[in-house]
Parts: C-alpha cells; structure tokens; sequence
C-alpha cells in the first residue's frame, strides 16, 4: 500500500499547509476578540463612531471639570447675554455664540448651552446604559430559559413577551410616568423602558437558543451528564456571545433616543436637570427664532445615536460575515 | 387551518382581556380620584363620596372592571339621575374633563391620525421596498455604500429633531410649505397635501430606512437560494429570474413587517402630531397626558394595544395566503 | 451471550406530539417514532441498527442513552432497570454509556477548546481527569490519533474527521463500557470514513467495549457489526448475526434494501486486488505520475 | 432526438479544455478547478468522482456558466463544437435549460417553496419553446412527469413542492430537466441527499431516460459504486485536479493514481468475503 488513508485524510484537511488548494472543511474560525477590534479597526465608520462616543463618554465623565473651564455651571442665568425687550433672544448673532458662551444661551433664560449640553449627556448615557444592562440582563435570562425549555416555560414566557409587545409602549410609559410622582424619574425610566424592551432582545435569544439546542453538541453534552441550567449558561450563552455584543450596540441608541423623546414630552428628566430630550423640547417655541438652540442639542443627540448604530452595524457585518457557516 | 385559525382568534381575545385588565388596574392604582375631578373646585367631601357611590367609583375592583368590560360591549352610563351621561358602546370611558366619551373624542380625532399614517406608510414602502431593491442590485458598489450611510442616518435621526429641521428649512427658510394644519382634502387637495407632507416625511423616515435595509438583505439572501440557481439553470430571462423567483420569497417577509408596523402606528405617530400640532388621536394623548386625563389616556392606550393585537392576527392570515409551506400542510 | 447482556431494551415506545393539532383542553395527535422495539446489547459487540430516514432509529439511539424519555418500556444496564434515573444515579449511568454523534461539527461546541470539549464529561458529573485536566486530555488526544499539541484550538480549526475524533476522545473520558454511535460516519468523505471506522474497531479491541451503531449505510455496517438489527417504521423487522443478514435476509425489506445498494463489480473488485498485489509485490514505489495520461483517451 | 441521428463530430460532443476556476482569498487566487479536460461523446455517461473540495460540484456550475459572481473562469467548454464560454449571455441561455439541462442534490431547496411543481416544469418548458399556450406547456408537463413516474401526475402537478417526498421531488426536478429533450443532462449529486432505496429507484430512472432518450449525462457524486453502476467514463478528481481518467471499467480494475487507489481501497463494500475487512484494519490507526 503506497499511500495510507491517514495521509489521504492529513492531506484533505484544512491545515494541509498555507496556499494550498484545497478548500477548508470546517467553518472558518469563529471571530474571537482581537481579530473583531483589527476588522473594526480597518473601518473608517466604525473608527469614527468609536472615537465620537469615546469623546462623548469623557465629556459626560469630566463634566464638572470642563464646566470649570468653560465658565458656566447648567443652572447659571445669564442675564446679561439675553435681550428682556426681545421676550428673552440671546444677544448677539448664532444664538449667543461668543467666547464665554460657547454655544450660546437658551433664550428667556440666559442659560449656557455648552454647560447644559455636557451635563445633559450625563443624564442620557446614564439612563440609557442602565435600561441596556437590565434589559439585557432580563431579555437574555428569559430568551434562554424560553428557548432551552419548551413546552410549558416557553409558552408561559411567550405570552408575556406577546403580550408586552402587543402594548403600545410609548403611550403607555408616558402614561405610567405621568401619573408617578416624579421623585425618582431617573430610576423610573429605567425600570419603564427595561420592562417594555427586552422582550425584543428575549425573542432573538429565544430563536437563537432554540437552534442551538437543536445542534448535537447540546445533546452532547446532555450524554455528559449536563442537565437544565448549567447546560445552559456553559453550553449555550457562550454562542449568544455575538448576539448580544450586537444587540446591545443597537440597543444603546435605542434607548438614548428613548429617553431624549420621553423628556422631550415632558415625561422624563425633571427640569431644571438638563437633558438633550428635554432641551429640544423648549427649543420647539424658538427654533424660528433661534436655530442654534434646537440644532446644537439635535446634532449632538442625532451623531451620538448615529455612532453607536452605525458601530453595532459594523459589528454585526463583522461578526456575520467571520461566523458565516 | 380553520381549527389553527379558531386557537389564533381565541389567544387574540386572551390577550386582549389582559390587555384591558393590566391597562385597567395600572390606571385603576396610579390615576388621581376620578370623583376630584368630576366635582371641581368648590367641593366638600360630603360631594366628592356621593360622586364616588353615584359613579361606582366605591364599589371593589373586579367590579369597577366587569362594567368597564360591559361598556365596551354594550355602552354604560356614569351616574344617575340628573347628572347621569350616556356612553355608548364600545365605551372606552368617559372624560369628565372634557364631557365627552372617549370613544367620541377618538372617533373625532382619527380621520387625521388616518391620513398622517397612510400617507407615511405609502411613502415608506415605496422608498424603502425600492431603495432595498436598488441596494441589493449594486450591492457592494458606491451606490450600495451610499445607501447604507443613508438608512443609518435615517434610523437614527430622532423624528422631533427632523421635524424641526424640515420645518425650519422648508417652512421658516425657503417658505416652500405652509406651517402643517389638518385641512380637509374636500377643501382644497393641493393645501391638504402640502400640509401634510412633512408629517408624512418626519413619520416615514425611520421606517424607510428599516424597510431599505430588510428589503436588501431578504433579497441578497433570497438570490443565494437554490430555486434560484435551478431558475438560472432553466435558461430563464433575467427578468423573469428577478420577479418570479427573487422577488417574491424576499417580499414575503416585508409584508408581514409592514402589518405589525402599520398597526402600531397609532402609539408612533405621537411625537409627529405633536411637533406638527395635527390634532389627531396621538396628539390628544399627549395632550391628556399634559391635562391628566386619565379616561382618555386609557382609552387611547386600549385602542392602540387593540390595533397591534388585531394587526397580528391579520398578519398570521395574510400569511397563510401568500405562502403555500402554511397555507397547504404537508 | 452471557446470561445478562450488557444493553437489555424493552418493548420501547415513543410517541411524539404532532404540532399543530391539539389546542387548550385536547391533546392533539401523536407520532409513534418508535414502536414497540426491544433489543439487546451484550458486552463487547457491535450491534447494527439500521434503517432508512424516519424508520426510528436515531430515536431508539437516544431512548438507549437515556437523552429522551420513553412513552413506555424499559431500558436495563447492567440487569439494573435505568429508565427512570436521575441525580446521581444518571450521572452513573452516563459514564457508562457515551453518545457518539453525526455531524462532527455541530456536535462540539464552537467555543469551547479540546480540553474543555473532551473534559467536560467528568467535568458535568462533578469529577475530577486524572492526572490533570491538560494531561488527561493530551493523553486521550493521542489514543484517537489527534496530535496532543493542539489540546487548546477550537473545533473550527479541525478537519471533519479530526473533529469525529475529538467527538470520540470525548466519549472515552469516563471510560464507557457502550459507546452509542448515531450515524457516526455518515458525514465524512469515505477516505475518512474508513479511518474513523478503524479507529472504533481498534478502541474496541483495545476497551472492550459494545457499540450500537446507527446507520443507513448498509456497506459501513457491514464492516463494523456482529449483528444487525433492521427497523423500518419504528419497528424491528428483522435481527440477527451479521453474515445471517446480508447473506440470507429473510425480511422482504431487508432483502429490497440490500438490492438498492449500489455496488461496484466484484469481477473488477478482484482484478484489481489482484493488480495491487501484483504491484506490492514488483515494486513498493507508487505508478509514476505520468500513468495518467496513458489512459487520458482511454476511449 | 437520439444520438443516431445526430453526426459525431471529430471533437466530440461536450469538450472542456483547460478549464480552470478561482476564487478571490485573502492570500490571492485560489484555483478551485485547475486545468480540466472533460470529453464526452453524445449519448455517454461521464462520472466525475471525487471527495468534498475537490471541485467536482464547481465543474458542473462552470459548464453551464453559472458560477458565482466571485468566480473567475478560464479555459473553454464547447458542445458539439460551439463555445459556450465565447457566447454572449442571451445565446448561452437559450442552451441551458434546453440542450442542456441540469439537476442537483438537494431537491427541496432547488424547487421555489412559492409556486406548483406544474408552475415550475412549464415554466422550463415555455421559456424555451416560442408562442407555446398553456394548455400545451400543462401537457408536457403533466407527461414529463408521467414519463419520470409521478402517480396521479395531472393531480400532483398543482401540489407545491414541500407536499412531496425526497425521491419525488427529485423526480419533479428530472422532470423539469426533459421538457425540452436536453442533449446533455448534468447530476450533481443528485441522490446524496436520499434514502438508499430511493436512490436506486432514481438512478434507474436516469439509467432508462438515457436508453429512451440517447441522452449523454454528466454525473457527478462522490459515491464510486453509483459511477461504477452507470456511468462508462470516468474522471476521479482531488483538490481541483483530475488525477486520473479513462473507462469505467479500467479505473475500477486497474487503478493507476494512487489516489485512486486509496480511495478504492476506503470504499467499504457489501458484497465482499470478510477477509476484504484486512485492508482497512491494517492501515488503521495513526503513529
């Protein structure tokens, strides 16, 4: 016998050596961490975004440091930089933009954007990372345990999911929040927007878990002696890993957005704590008169959303197209 | 199908019961005493509990929630006697504030909501099906590259922030459209449509871009099918490839999207109406929100939860007839 | 035989819910995948369980390993009856019959590393690999033939039949005494089949251990069986030594499944033997390259 | 039309040269198929064999010029003297699906869940005959799938492909491919995916449309014992090449690629003495 099946196999495999002609048997390597920050790192997009979140992040960290630079705390009144006989105008051209005024005041007030603006992100990233760890935290537990166990849990879960999402849930947390004593907005709007948000995140993790427990490994590890959770957590979630990077990428905007369109209707971050949300609220009455005021809070929300959606974007490519099978 | 049809409508009358009885208790915990209300400003407390006993108010929950239950089937009336008001079904409750039952002041609302929805839903599957479309033929070239640049702006501009914009360009700058008012189309078509083009636009936007996106990618992976390589194979024409084999498997999906989409509408017209003032049902929740006017604003919650529930269920059917794997068991 | 056999199954049955039919109160139709199938398993043979898609027999793989419970019927190992076990006693159970499965790849799981993979039986019955976790892998990497440097790569980074063997490895950590294999090589090019199927024969000659072996290759079963047992909608049809089976098969389907495998010549099977020992024993060097193009136009 | 009455021309019937395909890596080209010559002669079988990426499956795609759009190819394909990789895509059409048609493993994901079985063969059938009614296309239809056996064919032919079996939807698919009476029929691995009863019936099936018909088939498997029972020629091929080619009968006797020979030697056999068990025991095992 000249050649053996062992060298006939050695040679149809997939490390048969580099260039070779063959085609991988396998599925190409699964996209581990540092392989997914170089892809994302050859992205202009994903770069960009990056950076403008980093920025973003930092801002809202060393608040009351930059505020100290610049001058002006978010409560200030400046009345010197209004016009009183103009119903409250910003003096000045650009709403006010000046050297101690960097972006300008509100009008009727006097109050310093640049201040209100790095202070407001404060309140956005905050509620907005919270709703997504709790989110996630609860659309992940149930997800699994709806699409490991079938039958009775998952039937019981589901309907609770159909059931949330079958809510109009904008209406009804302006509703639940209105009618709250607004003491501890902050907190409410997080536990509002988490009960009626993972449901969506639970049901991609449900159909998720729900193929892989049809993949033989699972059934594997069950001939192991594995058995319901620990099946679960050690087998299953470390697939989900992708899955959720990117869903809660997607999720983060998703809820700054959330949180600036509640405040923007009066339901969240109660004044005088400033909020993007709520800054483009009042500036509705001006945005005629006054562009600036809606225009800078607006881009700094639309890019921040922007950033974060186009990251997770990216990652998903990323992740879809190193784990395709 | 019709004995998975019947288990279809009997879990959509489930859900819908929860639907009223969660809405009902939160409203029933959380709402200011109806009776304060009603009774206004010089009031004793001798008033405020006869107002309680004449409208129930001091009757147990279950109760309170089983005549709610019977108004919408067959209307009810609040109070006795003089002051008492009639209701009539489906009763969705009754606004003292405004002496009115919500179901009048949701039906006096709706065509307007009607239009700002149709209307932004046309724009949007037509932008989106044909953007996805044009994405998916260039795809992987600049045309390709622009369009996603433009769907992710589009998913995340928020819609208040491009309704100021839009505004303050076209209204304020350009003077190329009027400040948005609900005119009637029966008194003046042109004004009708000019009034509600940026409602349209502000509405349509994020959907367009979600709708550009699904719309690409069913059809990228549709065309890695099989059949489609066996239509190939058959020496079909390419036009006949794209709109028989493609087009129609990647489609499927959109038209039960656009269903759930279409009837959640009535909660995500809210921020739209609002910005534009259009006074329609959106608008007049956040409007009783501002009030606390609680009747209207359970009302409202009921009747969009009835909506997405309902729009589910027509979805399931509408998919039972455009896809024979459903439609004819194996 | 022996008096107890190693595998004793028992009238077993399995119905499993149509869906689509029942609703809240009814129970809806059920399908009997398995109907009334009762088999045994003595220690140190292979037992062939053969059949075509939807016969049943995939499922009676997984009532044996206990991975789904029967509709009825027992399951006795050892003489001990082990339907019903759980805890530990399931854990017992586990490390005495191991599951080797079809898909190489779809049976390990993606993230995990050899080491993890091949552990993770003791691991999950809360016991400790002998000698270490890199040591005890490294040593089971190497009785299936994987290179034991490799102990820390993912699957992915396997061939098909380098990921069978890790699937095998795993099934040899709690030193099993029946290794049930579901469809084992069917996935693999026949290259590699035929290593695969040498590996279990030797592990077996080496352990001692007793295979069930799923197949719907009747050549494959062939090589490997000492009986075979051939079920057809969810039922045996027919049982008995191998060489009974596909020499005098006395079911008529038995008989129509091995007239529907196709074979190659057997005058030109024996030529060519004949050619190859010719050949070994001229000259151990291999026909020179250019041999091809003598036949190119063979025609 | 049988292969009588058609004069065999001096280059043969189907005539690849040279054929060669690539994919774009991230470490460059990569040949996929490298420099393949195919012959056939018209009413032959060919049977190219080999293991998962070797190629063959691409081979079939690259004939008919339906290869991915990544793919570069090279090399020609003539049938029956006209170069089909010289034509411009509106010719090459009118060629594939008529003169040529083709086949494939998995029967169930080849037929469009949306539309009749009856829909999909008449849609072959009219794309290829001019100013053909629907009456007429429903009658080839419904007699396409008599002819490949389908019970009850003028009821089946308005059941949607999910509401058969493996086998017949394989049949559907043979059925969708004689329509127009195509001179070559390309099968790529078109009974891997079935029952091993079924697949007898299959291949009978494509044994007896070639005996009606004089149709010449390109079968492509990795199965050796399916080549060896129906096909006359044979290209065994590894990793893009073809190692070795000539008469069905010579390559099963007497193998000359070691490749050949191994591969041989790995196929497990039903009808052997158990002695024939030695050569895959004694190669056993790993160093």
């Amino acid at each position: 016998m000249t050649i053996a099946p062992t060298e006939l196999e050695v040679e149809l495999s997939a490390d048969s050596g580099p260039g070779g002609p063959t085609q991988p048997v396998g599925p190409p390597p699964a996209a581990s961490r540092p392989r997914l920050l170089r892809a994302l790192s050859r992205d202009v997009g994903a770069v960009l975004s990056a950076t403008y979140i980093g920025l973003i992040v930092l801002m809202a960290v060393f608040a009351p440091l930059i505020v100290m630079v610049s001058g002006w705390t978010p409560y200030e009144f400046d009345q010197t930089a209004i016009d009183p006989n103009l119903g409250g105008v910003p003096i000045g051209p650009w709403g006010g933009i000046s050297s101690t005024h960097w972006f300008g005041v509100e009008p009727g007030s006097g109050r310093d954007i640049f201040a209100r603006i790095v202070y407001g992100v404060r309140v956005s990233m905050t509620i907005a990372l919270a709703a997504t760890a709790l989110t996630t935290a609860l659309g992940v537990t149930f997800g699994l345990l709806s699409g490991y166990f079938s039958g009775k849990v998952d039937h019981a879960i589901s309907r609770v999911m159909d059931f949330l999402m079958a809510f109009p849930a904008l209406i009804f947390m302006i509703a639940v929040l209105s009618a709250l004593p607004a003491g501890n907005r902050g907190s409410l709007l997080v536990v509002v927007i988490s009960v009626f948000g993972w449901p969506y995140l639970a049901r991609i993790v449900r159909g998720q878990t729900m193929s892989l427990s049809r993949r033989e490994f699972v059934e594997a590890a069950r001939a192991s002696g594995a058995s319901g959770l620990g099946l679960v957590f050690r087998e299953i979630l470390p697939n989900l890993r992708s899955t959720i990077i990117v869903m809660v990428t997607l999720a983060v905007p998703g809820y700054i957005g959330t949180e600036a369109g509640l405040s923007f209707l009066g339901v969240g971050v109660v004044p005088p704590e400033p909020s993007w949300g709520q800054m483009i609220a009042s500036s509705v009455s001006w945005y005629s008169v006054v562009p600036t005021y809606f225009a800078i809070p607006g881009l700094f929300l639309f890019l921040l959303v922007l950033s974060f959606t186009v990251l997770g974007d990216r990652l998903r490519t990323v992740i879809d197209s190193g784990e395709a099978r | 199908m019709p004995r998975y049809l019947v288990g279809r409508l009997a879990g959509m009358a489930g859900v819908l019961l929860l639907v009223c009885l969660f809405t009902y208790a939160v409203f029933f915990l959380l709402s200011p005493d109806p009776a304060v209300q009603v009774c206004g400003k010089s009031c004793t407390p001798e008033r405020i509990d006869q107002i309680r006993m004449n409208l129930g108010l001091d009757r147990p929950f279950w109760t309170q929630f089983l005549s709610f239950l019977g108004g919408l089937v067959s209307g009810r009336t609040y109070g006795e006697g003089a002051n008492a008001v009639e209701c009539a079904a489906p009763c969705l409750g009754y606004s003292f504030q405004s002496s009115q039952s919500v179901t009048d002041m949701i039906w006096q609302r709706l065509p307007v909501s009607a239009t700002v929805a149709v209307g932004a839903a046309v724009l949007w599957l037509l932008v989106g099906v044909v953007s996805g479309l044009i994405g998916a033929v260039k795809n992987g070239t600049w045309v390709d590259r622009v369009m996603t640049g433009l769907t992710l702006g589009g998913l995340s501009i928020p819609n208040y922030v491009l309704a100021l914009v839009l505004q303050f360009v076209l209204v304020v700058q350009l003077q190329w459209l009027p400040f948005p008012q609900a005119v009637p189309f029966g008194e003046d078509p042109g004004r009708w449509f000019l009034n509600f083009v940026m409602p349209w636009i502000v509405l349509a936007v994020g959907y367009a871009a979600a709708y550009t996106r699904l719309t690409r990618a069913n059809v990228i992976d549709t065309l890695q099918e099989n059949f489609l390589r066996t239509a190939r194979a058959k020496g079909l024409a390419p036009h006949l490839v794209w709109r028989r084999h493609a087009l129609r498997p990647a489609l499927t999906p959109v038209v039960t999207v656009f269903g759930m989409d279409f009837a959640g509408l009535l909660g995500g017209a809210l921020i739209t109406e609002t910005v534009f003032g259009l006074n329609g049902v959106g608008k007049m929740a956040a409007d009783s929100i501002a009030k606390n006017d609680q009747p209207v604003i359970m009302g409202v919650t009921l009747l969009a939860a009835f909506f997405v529930v309902i729009g589910n269920v027509v979805v399931d059917v509408v998919y039972t007839v455009i896809d024979p794997r459903v439609r004819v068991a194996a | 035989m022996t008096a107890t056999p190693l595998l004793q199954a028992e009238h077993l049955v399995k119905e499993f819910p149509v869906s689509g039919t029942g609703g809240l109160l009814s129970r809806g139709d059920t399908f009997r995948a398995v109907d009334d199938v009762s088999l045994t398993v003595a220690a140190g043979e292979t037992l062939a369980l053969v059949g075509e898609s939807g016969s049943g027999k995939s499922t009676t793989a997984r009532l044996v390993a206990r991975l789904i419970d029967p509709t009825l019927g027992t399951v006795r190992f050892d003489g001990q009856d082990v339907t019903g076990l759980t805890g530990r006693d399931l854990h017992a159970f586990r490390s005495e019959v191991q599951v080797v499965f079809q898909d190489p790849f779809s049976s390990l799981n993606p993230r995990h590393t050899v080491e993890r993979i091949v552990t993770a039986p003791l691991t999950y019955q809360g016991r400790k690999p002998p000698g270490g976790s890199r040591a005890f892998t490294q040593s089971l990497m190497e009785r299936v033939g994987l290179d034991p440097q490799q102990w820390q790569r993912h699957p992915a980074q396997f061939s098909g039949g380098q990921a069978q063997r890790i699937g095998i490895a795993r099934a040899l950590a709690v030193g099993p005494r029946l290794v049930v294999c579901d469809e084992a090589v069917s996935a693999l090019d026949v290259s590699v089949q035929a290593q695969i199927i040498n590996l279990l024969r030797q592990l077996q000659a080496e352990e001692g251990f007793s295979y069930l072996f799923i197949a719907h290759d009747l050549a494959v079963v062939r090589q490997i069986a000492t009986r075979v047992a051939v079920m057809s909608g969810g039922r045996i049809v027919e049982e008995g030594p191998r060489d009974r089976v596909f020499g005098d098969a006395r079911h008529e389907y038995t008989r129509t499944l091995l007239a529907a495998v196709p074979r190659i010549r057997p005058e030109w099977e024996a030529r060519r033997r004949a050619r190859a020992a010719e050949r070994a024993a001229a000259a151990p060097d291999p026909v020179p390259a250019d041999a091809t193009e003598s036949v190119r136009r063979g025609a | 039309m049988t292969s009588t009455n058609r004069h065999p021309t001096q280059a043969g019937f189907l005539e690849v040269r040279d054929l060669t395909v690539s994919f774009p890596t991230a470490t460059g080209r990569v040949d996929v198929v490298s420099h393949l010559d195919l012959d056939l002669e018209p009413g032959g079988a060919l049977g190219i064999v080999g293991e998962s990426g070797s190629g063959k499956s691409l081979t079939s795609l690259a004939i008919m010029g339906l290869l991915p759009d990544k793919a570069t190819r090279s090399g020609t394909v003539r049938l029956d003297g006209e170069d089909l990789t010289a034509m411009p895509e509106s010719r090459l059409r009118r060629v594939r699906g008529d003169r040529v048609a083709m086949i494939f493993q998995d029967p169930l994901s080849s037929l469009n869940p949306y539309y009749t079985v009856g829909a999909q063969i008449e849609e072959a059938y009219r794309s290829h005959r001019r100013g053909v009614t629907r009456r007429q296309a429903h009658r080839v239809a419904v007699e396409a799938m008599e002819r490949v056996h389908i019970k009850d064919a003028a009821h089946r032919i308005d059941h949607y492909p999910h509401q058969f079996s493996g086998g017949m939807r394989q049949r559907v698919m043979i059925a969708m491919a004689l329509t127009t009476e195509p001179e070559l029929l390309i099968a790529d691995e078109p009974t891997t995916a079935l029952d091993v009863t079924v697949q007898a019936q299959i291949l009978a099936l494509l044994q007896e449309i070639r005996r009606d018909t004089g149709t010449a088939l390109v079968l492509i498997t990795h199965d050796l014992a399916v080549v060896s029972e129906i096909t006359d020629h044979i290209v065994v091929m590894r990793a893009g090449e073809c190692v070795e080619r000539g008469p069905v009968e010579s390559i099963f006797s007497d193998p000359k690629h070691p490749y050949t020979q191994a591969l041989l030697d790995a196929v497990p056999r039903i009808d052997d003495e158990i002695g024939a068990l030695r050569s895959l025991t004694t190669t056993g095992g790993r160093p």
